[in-house]
């Protein structure tokens, strides 16, 4: 078992993520990337930037990671949250999850994902194209549900 | 007993700051120091925030004590 | 929608499955990658030579990108396979599916995987450390729940 | 009718070719032409192949035609 947090504030990087899971011992790897959409509750937005209270997002977003890999025999497990203002496309997320059989790689990385959305302090105010910023307060996003939060 | 008390995203902006000062009695809980913030706060904010004491989510019934770190966390967006 | 199907012999390049699927209006990506494993049903694996039925193989792979992503509006699916001689770490399968929603991302992705060992004329020969070498049954794996197929 | 047969994999080794020509009477099944394979087949080999006519999974039933591409699909173990 292995589990890596990170809080980062440069890109995310995907093969880099997926060199550091590798093993031979694990037949498969699932890798997740959340990126900035240009549209989100059918406003266009230009860019996201995202705040932490960041000793509390570092243990809670190490905490994840431990869990998962402890709940799946041999995963390896690393997450990084990128930080800061993001543009269009750029990843705010990234995880890699390795293990030996898929099932487990899969539904690891699919709860860490899950657990970040529920748990981690991190706020993201969205820039619109229309020059306005706001707070996401995702609580609210059930009233779309063709088009809430990613 | 005085207790600094951290603020995030829109409850940040709402205050003008990133930490507040409440004045609590001695065995306040989470939920009393909650209630001393949001007395500070007039303008409108996203509802259902949690409190964490010393980086850790808190049960409001939890009792805060002098020298902890107590922040209001509001419904979180990572991700 | 957009799906892109290919049988390669050369390396699959995570990063570049992940840009070919990238899109402004996309916020989540999933990657699956299938690598080579050093034990499989508890023999001590060298390598695996992977074959195919190419024609039939290549249409087979096209076939399942269409579907997820025709099940899943607006997906954005690529999906490589390797042919040929791979040792132990190498990825045999790359999948990269992006989409607005996390869920339809992670759903494309594993159908997409789990379609290719059901139905996609590929077969592959194991080499043992101990010089022997076999076609892999997975029918015969169901007996060994805990050791067998990835 | 003569048909020409693709064999893979475990097949095609037993065969110790990866083609082989039957003769199959007119109208002849996709499940015929796999039992006329597998009687040149003596060694064991994984059960259940399928057949695939024309690079498309056939039913035992569909008809095989003089000049279609016949095939026999060991399980598949690609991913």
């Amino acid at each position: 078992m292995s589990a890596v947090a990170r809080l980062v504030d440069r890109p995310i990087d995907v093969s880099a993520l997926t060199r550091e899971v590798a093993d031979v011992g694990c037949g498969a790897t699932t890798v997740f990337l959340g990126t900035v959409r240009d549209l989100n509750d059918g406003r266009a937005v230009s860019g996201i930037d995202y705040k932490s209270y960041e000793r509390m997002a570092a243990s809670e977003l190490q905490a994840i990671a431990d869990e998962v890999a402890a709940r799946h025999q041999g995963a390896r497990v690393v997450v990084e949250h990128r930080l800061g203002y993001l543009e269009l496309g750029d990843a705010s997320v990234g995880i890699a999850v390795a293990h030996a059989r898929r099932a487990a790689s899969m539904d690891a990385a699919r709860t860490v994902i899950e657990e970040i959305k529920k748990r981690v302090p991190i706020w993201k105010r969205e820039h619109y194209v229309d020059g306005t910023r706001e707070w996401v307060d995702p609580t609210k996003s059930v009233a779309h549900p063709g088009q809430g939060d990613r | 007993m005085k207790v600094r008390v951290l603020l995030f995203a829109s409850y940040a902006d709402a205050l003008g700051a990133d930490s507040v000062v409440v004045d609590a009695q001695d065995g306040a809980t989470a939920s009393d120091v909650l209630a001393l913030v949001q007395r500070r706060i007039t303008v409108p904010v996203p509802p259902r925030p949690m409190v964490a004491i010393n980086a850790t989510y808190a049960e409001g019934s939890e009792v805060v004590r002098e020298g902890d770190e107590v922040a209001v966390i509001p419904p979180v967006a990572g991700g």
